[in-house]
């Protein structure tokens, strides 16, 4: 809902930017050369997120999502990867930085929290010793003092009895605890992007809706431009105001969340939001899983990525095999990349989707 | 007694009791000192009695450290009960030897929680869907083979990938191949554990079809242990709520989500995210605090008590019995919820 | 100083030279002067067999024990052949002997002391020689005492025999004279009181056993810091007269002396003057043999004296087909024998291609050579083939050969007797033992050599001193073989040079003993029982840093004593 | 001496799924782990090289065994003394870098002559044989006592661990001495030479398993935690089918590169063995003895550099050859 | 942690009476394989000149009738009562632990030993952190750079390190860099490091290098292959979203992960080295437990062997202990077991 306004009078067929967002991602391709071929994790991905706003990122295992946040990061390994495009952080172009000065900007102006908190923490540091030292590197301050703004920051984020847990190691926490840590860490120097891949996957549900809760707290606090990962369209609709549906490396769709699960267009978003039971649902007999395997990121399909897996690829003569389908707004904001006709789709979501969903 | 609704299976033969664990506890001791003097116990799991049916499909849910792998693999024998007691078929098992217990290995098996860890990286897909045959000594009309390569078609896989190794397969694949493999010997009941929450939507949906698919088939008996909530609902006939070891509340399926008793499962249900951003300020939502407490020390009286929004005095003292509270629904709570009448919805569902 | 008027040889107004050259030392003194003070630095490879005087039996531990105990009589300090002459040390004169050589009389000096200012007598001599005898706390020590003392039947020393009366063995009528009396004649019994037995202990100091840990010194220097098996210091004893002492000139004020240092470590030092002496003197590690001699330099500051040292091949007539004499003879005369000496170490470091059993230097000993080897020495082949076909074995035969795993250089001579003997059909397999139980276990117990077929086995004999008792009696004499092991004599079986010995021994004519001693030489090589390998030499780095620098014949090295620091 | 590295399997490594996504399709047909560790071996041209190396080790290894033993070509024993300096008395070899020439081409030994390119050659069945059978028997000890200890834990575990450490701190040297001083020239049947061999093997492979047995031991512990051991269990395998079968191939690439280093070391071994007197019979050549022999002579470096090279290209290329099929064997390594 | 720790070193004190039950039964039934009676025996400490008498009384001391668990029995007792010596004209007590005399030289093993170990223990312990800094920094390197120039010559390089016995590497870097050009000290040097501190260094300075080589190829290629897998962390990952320095990453964040299977396997080794670097004594001349030890062994001289062989045990099962000690100081999930 952030950016509409502003891609509504700028190329139409360009994915949404703004101009004035805090991150602004433009035909992104990260690709890795390996034995068998060119891997091509990420290709053409445009986004941004301004401050105080949260874009979701959905998609399959292996489509792309977690490379995507590191390339922002620029965490990839050096020499992996092939990284074009333009990454913009208030401005500045990531892409080709000094590598020295993107590591200035992490943790300070950009930081990201991880997937397993367990694995993700040194195992040999206390969780105090791994915050203090996340601040020190940004902040000339006196051990002491980061100590004390640790156990601040323990405190923020929910940790009882934060004097005292901020000397325990990481094994000794819950997991829902290493998850909050994991966000102390990330918030020690108020960055103003915050990257979530997967924050709460690996946790329970009572404690994943504290995770949420807290994330949404403190991006209200810091005002903090947040991107968050995940495959659980439940947790993007509890958070994102904006969400992307990528399927290997390109994205295929992007909206407001409520457009996303009001008025889905892609088919594969279709398939994702009919392959997963609801309790807001009635109980159905079968589920409709998205029938085959996501694609070779090194083969990817000619035409339509999706297309061997799509139930509406023939519609169009062979369109879907042959050529690419572009990723264009198709109204409000509302960006996919699908050759079916508007009222097709518009067809197909109100008479044969959403009433299996 | 059973509440079995639409289900389709009407065929099977239902009501008999197969599995019976009759308050099944499992303590891990933690030892120290010069002689290895046990210090205490992690009381993983703590008195569980519940049964199941021929060909029904029970549930068990909870936070993660509750016990839930632990039931599952008293259940199997992979372990040695502390106390209490299993029945498979009417014969008790609880203490069987490992030999002994080999050859009604045929009837109970295991789908297990890591397609990734559960499959030998170094063995060959054939070799692995053939180690039952080779283990068990099953006479097969055409050779192991035949049978590995039939059993990989009757997964979703195709005959062909018989030589390959499990890296070489997406997680959805490599749970075929693990389900294959219990397959292999016709067991009665399948003790699954979490067999689909290393997957991604669209694949957990691929095999949970076949898991139903397999039931209708072969006429299974599944345990399931899951902790997404949304899953169970679509899986299970009677579903089970576990905490710290214990179970809060044993119930059908349509009975539990739509009147939980116990507030922890209450707190469970509310807790699940909803994909549908118009829901999402209007949702009466129950936020437990604070952590599982260590199972090493769990807490006295209702072991819930410490993070119940409903605890009073008693639930520290008392422990609540898992008492039926209504036809075929049984709770643990001194102060339950909807036991008359449903009074709040916690799913936000109109249904 | 008295006794040190060099012997023939000598150049030079001080009786010595200071030009380096190659055998410089050997029969002068190198580096004359008369310069007190500075110590003197040792080092030994491996470590003393005791320091105390009355168990050790290792040369140089003889040659250096004068440093700290004075005996009833010591071998003149003196350069080359001089040094074979036996002087009065502690005794103011040679024995005096009677009862036709079965008693021998020594008086002791006046005003000897020990260390602690007591006065040296005749007792303490006594009491030396008679706890050397206890074999169970002094192992290590030479037996000749208990074989040829009067003693009472069953002594054990005077630890286990307390009180027993031992005058019929030692007398000791007075303080100064001692009186031996022994069961046979013997004619050299002088050598027997040069032995360090003979340096006296004072019974009220003696501790047995741990005596070694601090040796009660009557010589020049006594011990200061001792630590067993890593070494010690003698610095000077001020109790010590030289007026009493004509041998002694004491100049450096010191010793210090490190073991167990590595071997090629040793001769680095030595040659770069780092250290002044290898205490063993048994000639530079094979690394540094090349270096050497490669170096004209090196050379010159190197002496190469010989030792009444045979090293030599026993050959076992009790393994077939050893027992035909002509067999044997065949080895003889196919053993290569420049080979043998390479391997032992060449001309330099090995020593002299022997061709009978005594050392030249052994008065008595005349070279011959019974089976000629061809001018250049490397075996007659066809000799030994025809002696092969006389004992019925034309295309040769298998047999082993024995050797200390430990000595490299037998691993050589080994090898190298494989090499010639190989050229006439006899094949040896090559049988290493540890050293330690070479002679108790392996090739000196005559039923294990028997039962496994040690035809060949690697020997070497040092006389204890210059004389042909000393070197034959343990060596040729066949009652010494004990059938459970650990005799020294493997091979000779024969009576007839029984009955020589014996006659030898008692024969008090000087001139006709040394002759019998030739004799018994030549039969024994007539019976083929001993392959003579090398009569040997060590090659020595002259001390750079010494003065009075010369070769003791007696000894075969340095003379320990007269060393004074430049 | 040497030491047990926890080396796991996995070093680097991309995801497993990139693996799964870029192969799973194109290759449809199945292959073998053995064609697998082929394919990726081929193309490992460092460890093809090792394998060559090593390939033709063994062939001279047997070619010298032929030709010396059988043929009587190699004449690794024969003096040649006129070659040497006994003129001067050094026993160095006459002529430049320890006495090259056409007939010797690696030069002689000092003191007898004896020609070390031959020596070096008829040498290296029997270095190459102690090392190889050495090792393998510490590794088939050290596997299998680990992987009984690290499976079955408590007092199993604990007896073996304790076992281990009565090996390593036994006085290995102590008991070889003591050993070969008294063992018997003959036994079973087999040439006094064959028994030395056989021993040294059985000294060496004996006394070394603790090290790869406290490997085996750790990776098993964290291997058994693993749920296809659980799941091998739910099926009835029993004990040995879960170590052999299960557990075993997960170890290879620990115990892979282990054995390569353990290869070197027990060249030394035998060589600190001659050294002290108690390896093999002379005047049979093995490198290490002809290390210890050149040791004497240190000052004419000549002698011990080659039987050094040796050694050196031998572990060199073990070592070049264990990594690459430990990379090969590991289906998850890319 | 108390009573872990006393129960580790009970299972010590069974594990050195295994291993000296062992080797005493070594030394003296290996013997008896070929024949040997106990004069046989006994003729290796009574010199060149012993009748028969002499043969059998030392026998005799040195107990060599009696049934070998005796024998045994007898010097076990020593270390915990001590033992009694007769040396002739007096006896002396040697308190325990007293881990007998030497058949040889008569001199009570335990001083011995005690004079001994500072030396071994200088070597050793020199020399580990030699190698281990080399090793680690070596494997860091390559592990950073693998697969390039760099990461091979290292790891080919390191491997003539062992290929290359000690006693060869000893004696030519001592001609070499002692006697040639002077810059390190000659063999046998030895001041303690009580004495001198600097002459202590530069006396052992070569001694160490010559072993350390030895040792860090070992440690070059497990660091290499710990850092390989280290790096591949997710917390590594972490370390570098939070903006650290490359070289904070690698070392305090990499190299801490990756040590702590090193630190087994170094704990060990160091721990076999105290009991004596047999080789490495010999060739620089050092007065350690190592020539202790080979002294002993060529010797036949039982009791100075089986005191190096216990004190070597006990050190390999401290070293044993304290590698799981440290484990819990540098793993703090084990210190939670
Ligand atoms: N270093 C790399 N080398 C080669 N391929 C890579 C590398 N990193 C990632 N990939 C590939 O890029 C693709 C995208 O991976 P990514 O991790 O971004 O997926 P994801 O969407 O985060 O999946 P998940 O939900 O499982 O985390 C995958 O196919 C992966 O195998
Ligand atoms: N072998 C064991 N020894 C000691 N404690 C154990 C052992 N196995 C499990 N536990 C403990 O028992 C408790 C229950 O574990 P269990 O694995 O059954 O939980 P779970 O419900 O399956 O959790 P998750 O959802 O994380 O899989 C946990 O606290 C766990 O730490
Ligand atoms: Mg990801
Ligand atoms: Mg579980
Ligand atoms: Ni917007």
């Amino acid at each position: 809902m952030t950016q509409q306004e502003d891609t509504l009078g700028g190329a139409a067929t360009r994915p949404p930017a703004d101009n004035g967002a805090f991150l602004q991602v433009r035909e992104l391709r990260v690709h890795f050369p390996t034995d068998d071929g060119v891997v091509r994790s990420v290709d053409d991905l445009s986004f941004s997120v301004a401050r105080g706003k949260t874009l979701g990122i959905v998609g399959e295992s292996g489509s792309g999502k977690s490379v995507t946040s590191l390339s922002i990061m620029g965490l990839h390994k050096k020499g992996t990867a092939k990284i074009t495009g333009e990454i913009l952080l208030d401005g500045q172009n990531l892409v080709g930085m000094a590598p020295d000065r993107v590591r200035q900007l992490r943790g300070k102006r950009m930081a990201m929290i991880f997937q397993d908190p367990l694995s993700a923490m040194h195992p040999f540091y206390t969780v105090g010793s791994q915050i203090i030292e996340a601040y020190r590197i940004h902040n000339k301050v006196t051990k002491a003092v980061a100590r004390k703004h640790a156990i601040d920051l323990l405190d923020r984020v929910g940790i009882p009895n934060p004097k005292s847990r901020v000397d325990d190691y990481p094994h000794q926490f819950s997991g829902g605890m290493r998850q909050r840590a994991m966000i102390a860490m990330a918030l020690s120097c108020d960055p103003d992007l915050l990257i979530a891949d997967e924050p709460t996957t690996a946790l329970d549900v009572t404690v994943q809706a504290q995770i949420l809760d807290l994330i949404r707290d403190l991006q209200a606090e810091f005002n903090s431009a947040v991107v968050i990962i995940t495959h659980d369209l439940g947790v993007v609709a509890e958070l994102a105001d904006d969400i992307m549906v990528m399927y290997a490396g390109r994205a295929v769709e992007y909206s407001s969340a409520a457009d996303i699960f009001n008025s889905p267009q892609h088919p594969y978003t279709w398939g994702l939001l009919g392959s997963m039971p609801r309790l807001d649902r009635e109980r159905t007999e079968r589920l409709q899983p998205i029938k085959g395997t996501p694609p070779s990121l090194i083969n990817v399909p000619e035409g339509c990525p999706f297309n061997p897996r799509c139930a509406y690829a023939g519609t169009n003569g062979d369109l879907s095999f042959t050529v690419r389908p572009e990723f264009r707004d198709v109204g409000g904001g509302h960006h996919i990349a699908c050759h079916l006709e508007a009222q097709d789709r518009q067809r197909i979501w109100e008479t044969e989707i959403r009433p299996k969903l | 007694m059973s509440t079995k609704t639409e289900t389709a299976a009407a065929d099977r033969r239902l009501g008999e009791d197969l599995l019976v664990a009759t308050d099944l506890q499992k303590h891990f001791p933690i030892r120290r000192g010069l002689l290895q003097r046990q210090v205490g116990a992690v009381q993983a799991v703590d008195g569980l009695t519940f049964s199941v049916k021929r060909g029904e499909t029970l549930s068990l849910v909870g936070e993660s450290g509750c016990g839930k792998t632990t039931t599952g693999r008293l259940l199997t024998r992979l372990i040695e009960p502390t106390g209490g007691k299993i029945t498979l078929d009417g014969r008790d098992i609880t203490h069987l030897s490992a030999g002994a217990m080999r050859p009604l290995r045929r009837d109970i098996q295991m789908i297990f929680q890591d397609p990734y860890g559960s499959l030998n990286p170094r063995h060959t897909v054939g070799a692995i869907i053939g180690a039952p045959f080779r283990l068990q000594k099953v006479k097969t009309e055409h050779g192991v083979k035949r049978a590995v390569q039939e059993l990989l078609e009757l997964v979703g896989l195709s005959p062909e990938h018989y030589n390959r190794y499990p890296h070489e397969f997406s997680g959805g694949q490599r749970q075929r191949i693990g389900i294959a493999r219990t397959l292999a010997l016709r067991p009665k009941v399948i003790v699954a554990d979490e067999p689909v929450s290393a997957l991604d939507v669209s694949i957990q949906a691929q095999v949970v079809n076949l898991m139903e698919d397999l039931q209708n088939e072969f006429d299974l008996t599944y345990v399931i242990i899951a902790h997404d909530l949304s899953v169970v609902r679509h899986v299970s006939d009677r579903v089970a709520v576990m905490y710290l070891g214990k179970i809060m509340e044993l119930a059908d399926r349509t009975s539990l989500y739509e009147r939980p008793m116990h507030p922890y499962t209450v707190a469970l249900l509310s807790a699940v995210p909803i994909p549908d951003t118009a829901r999402r300020d209007n949702r009466e939502r129950i936020r437990l605090s604070g952590d599982v407490p260590s199972p090493i020390n769990p807490p006295s009286g209702c072991r819930f008590h410490t993070r119940c929004w409903k605890a009073q005095e008693v639930c520290k003292t008392t422990e609540p019995p898992l008492a039926e509270l209504a036809p075929g629904h049984q709770a643990a709570c001194h102060f339950p919820e909807n036991t008359t009448k449903l009074t709040i919805d916690p799913t936000g569902s109109a249904a | 100083g008295g006794g040190t008027s060099s012997s023939g040889g000598s150049t030079g107004g001080n009786g010595g030279t200071n030009t380096p050259a190659f055998n410089a030392a050997m029969t002068t003194i190198f580096n004359p002067s008369d310069k007190k003070g500075g110590t003197v630095r040792v080092a030994n490879a491996g470590t003393w067999d005791s320091l105390d005087p009355g168990e050790t039996y290792y040369g140089y531990s003889w040659n250096f024990a004068r440093t700290y105990a004075r005996t009833l009589v010591m071998f003149k300090p003196a350069p080359g052949d001089g040094s074979s002459e036996l002087v009065p040390d502690l005794a103011e004169s040679l024995g005096e002997a009677s009862d036709g050589g079965k008693t021998w009389t020594y008086k002791i000096r006046k005003g000897v002391k020990f260390e602690d200012g007591s006065v040296v007598t005749s007792k303490d001599v006594k009491y030396a020689v008679l706890r050397s005898t206890d074999k169970e706390t002094f192992p290590n020590g030479p037996a000749y005492f208990e074989g040829y003392l009067n003693l009472p039947e069953g002594y054990k020393g005077p630890y286990k025999s307390k009180g027993v009366d031992t005058n019929s063995a030692i007398e000791t009528p007075d303080d100064q004279t001692i009186v031996f009396h022994l069961k046979q004649p013997f004619g050299g019994f002088d050598y027997f009181a040069m032995m360090p037995q003979t340096a006296p202990v004072p019974e009220a100091k003696d501790t047995g056993a741990k005596y070694k840990e601090h040796v009660i010194a009557t010589g020049p220097y006594k011990f200061d810091k001792n630590e067993i098996d890593k070494g010690f210091t003698l610095v000077r004893n001020d109790q010590w007269d030289a007026a009493t002492d004509p041998n002694r000139k004491a100049l450096p004020d010191g010793y210090q002396v490190t073991m167990n240092v590595n071997a090629d470590d040793i001769d680095n030092r030595v040659i770069s003057g780092d250290l002044d002496l290898d205490i063993t003197g048994t000639g530079v590690q094979p690394a540094s043999l090349s270096r050497v001699l490669g170096d004209p330099a090196l050379k010159a500051g190197a002496d190469n004296p010989s030792s009444a040292r045979l090293w030599y091949t026993s050959i076992s007539p009790t393994v077939a087909p050893f027992d035909n004499k002509a067999c044997r003879e065949a080895v003889q005369y196919a053993v290569d024998r420049t080979g043998y000496q390479t391997a032992y170490g060449g001309t330099f470091s090995g020593g002299d291609i022997a061709t009978n059993l005594l050392p030249p230097q052994i008065p008595g000993a005349s070279k011959f050579d019974l089976y000629p080897a061809g001018a250049d020495n490397k075996g007659d082949v066809e000799k030994a083939k025809a002696k092969l076909q006389e004992c019925g074995q034309p295309n040769g035969f298998e047999t082993n050969i024995a050797y200390r795993a430990e000595r490299p250089k037998e691993k050589a001579a080994a090898e190298a007797l494989q090499q010639s003997l190989g050229r006439v059909g006899i094949k040896l397999t090559l049988k290493a033992f540890p050293q330690g139980d070479y002679f108790s276990q392996f090739a000196g117990n005559p039923p294990y050599v028997v039962a496994n077929k040690l035809g060949l086995a690697l020997n070497g004999w040092q006389a204890d001193w210059s004389d042909g008792f000393g070197f034959l009696s343990q060596i040729v004499d066949s009652r010494v073989i004990r059938e459970t092991g650990g005799s020294s004599n493997v091979s000779v079986r024969v009576p007839d040079v029984d009955k020589m010995l014996d006659e030898a021994i008692g024969e008090t004519d000087k001139s006709k003993r040394e002759s019998d001693w030739g004799a018994i030489d030549k039969r024994v090589m007539e019976e083929a029982v001993i392959l003579p390998g090398v009569h040997a030499k060590a090659l020595l780095v002259r001390p750079k840093k010494l003065t009075n620098v010369f070769v003791s014949a007696a000894y075969g090295q340095y003379d320990y004593l007269s060393f004074g620091v430049a | 001496m040497t030491a047990p590295p926890d080396v796991s399997g996995t070093a680097a490594e991309a995801d497993p799924e990139a693996s799964l996504k870029g192969v799973g399709k194109k290759a449809i047909q199945g292959r073998s782990l053995g064609q697998i560790a082929w394919l990726r071996l081929k193309r490992d041209k460092v460890a093809i090289g090792g394998a060559i190396v090593i390939v033709l080790l063994i062939l001279v290894a047997i070619a010298a065994l032929l030709l010396d033993r059988v043929f009587d070509v190699v004449h690794p024993n024969e003096f040649h003394q006129d070659l040497i300096d006994t003129e001067n008395g050094t026993l160095a070899p006459l002529g430049t870098f320890g006495g090259i020439s056409g007939d010797h081409p690696l030069g002689i030994e000092p003191v007898n002559g004896r020609d070390i390119l031959a020596r070096i050659f008829a040498g290296s069945w029997i270095s190459l044989l102690i090392a190889s059978l050495a090792t393998v028997l510490s590794v088939v000890i050290g596997t299998t006592m680990g992987i009984i200890a690290g499976y079955f834990g408590g007092w199993v575990d604990t007896l073996i661990s304790r076992l281990m450490d009565v090996f390593l701190a036994f006085p290995l040297l102590v008991f070889a001495m003591a050993l070969v001083g008294v063992l018997p020239d003959t036994a079973f049947g087999l040439s006094p030479e064959m028994v030395r061999i056989s021993l040294l093997i059985f000294i060496i492979g004996f006394f070394n398993w603790p090290y790869i047995g406290r490997i085996v031991r750790g990776q098993t512990l964290s291997l058994r935690e693993r749920e296809f051991v659980d799941a091998a269990r739910s099926l009835g395998a029993r004990g040995p089918y879960i170590l052999f079968r299960e557990l075993l191939p997960n170890l290879v690439a620990p115990i892979l590169v282990y054995a390569t280093l353990l290869i070197p070391t027990n060249i030394l071994f035998e060589s600190a063995l001659s050294f002290l007197g108690v390896g093999i019979n002379a005047p049979t050549a093995t490198w290490g003895g002809m290390l210890s022999d050149a040791s004497r002579f240190y000052t004419m470096p000549h002698f011990m550099l080659w039987p050094g090279l040796a050694i050196f290209v031998t572990v060199l290329a073990f070592n070049l050859f264990g990594d690459g099929l430990r990379d090969a064997l590991d289906p998850r390594a890319r | 942690m108390i009573t872990y720790i006393i129960r580790r070193l009970f299972a010590a004190i069974v594990l050195l009476f295994v291993v000296s039950a062992v080797t005493f039964a070594i030394f003296f039934l290996m013997p008896k394989l070929v024949g040997a009676s106990p004069e046989t025996l006994a003729t290796r400490y009574v010199g060149r000149a012993a009748t028969a008498d002499t043969v059998r009384e030392t026998a005799e001391r040195l107990g060599f009738y009696d049934p070998i668990y005796v024998q045994y029995w007898d010097w076990a007792k020593g270390i915990f009562v001590g033992a009694d010596y007769s040396y002739g004209t007096g006896v002396e007590h040697c308190p325990a632990p007293c881990l007998g005399y030497s058949f040889r030289n008569n001199q009570p093993v335990f001083p011995d030993l005690m004079d001994r170990l500072p030396v071994t223990m200088s070597l050793a312990v020199g020399a580990a952190v030699l190698w281990l800094l080399g090793g680690v920094a070596v494997g860091t390197l390559s592990a950073l750079r693998k697969g390039t120039i760099f990461d091979r010559a290292a790891m080919s390089i390191s491997l003539a390190g062992v290929s290359l016995p000690i006693f060869f590497t000893g004696l030519l870097s001592l001609s070499i860099f002692s006697y040639g050009l002077g810059w390190t000290a000659v063999g046998g040097s030895y001041v303690p490091f009580l004495d001198n501190p600097g002459e202590w260094a530069y006396n052992l300075l070569l001694p160490w290098i010559t072993l350390a080589l030895l040792f860090s190829a070992q440690y070059a290629r497990l660091t290499r292959a710990g850092m390989l897998e280290t790096m591949n962390e997710d917390f590594i990952r972490t370390a570098r979203a939070k903006g650290l320095t490359e070289r904070t990453v690698v070392v305090r964040h990499g190299l801490r992960g990756a040590l702590t299977p090193i630190l087994t396997i170094f704990g060990l080794d160091v721990g076999l080295l105290l009991g004596g670097a047999i080789l490495t004594e010999s060739a620089f001349s050092l007065q350690g437990l190592g020539k202790y030890a080979i002294d002993g062994i060529t010797n036949y001289d039982l009791p100075k062997v089986m005191g190096v062989t216990i004190l070597a045990a006990f050190f390999v099962v401290l070293a044993n202990l304290v590698v799981d000690l440290l484990y819990a100081v540098v793993d703090p999930r084990v210190r939670a077991k």
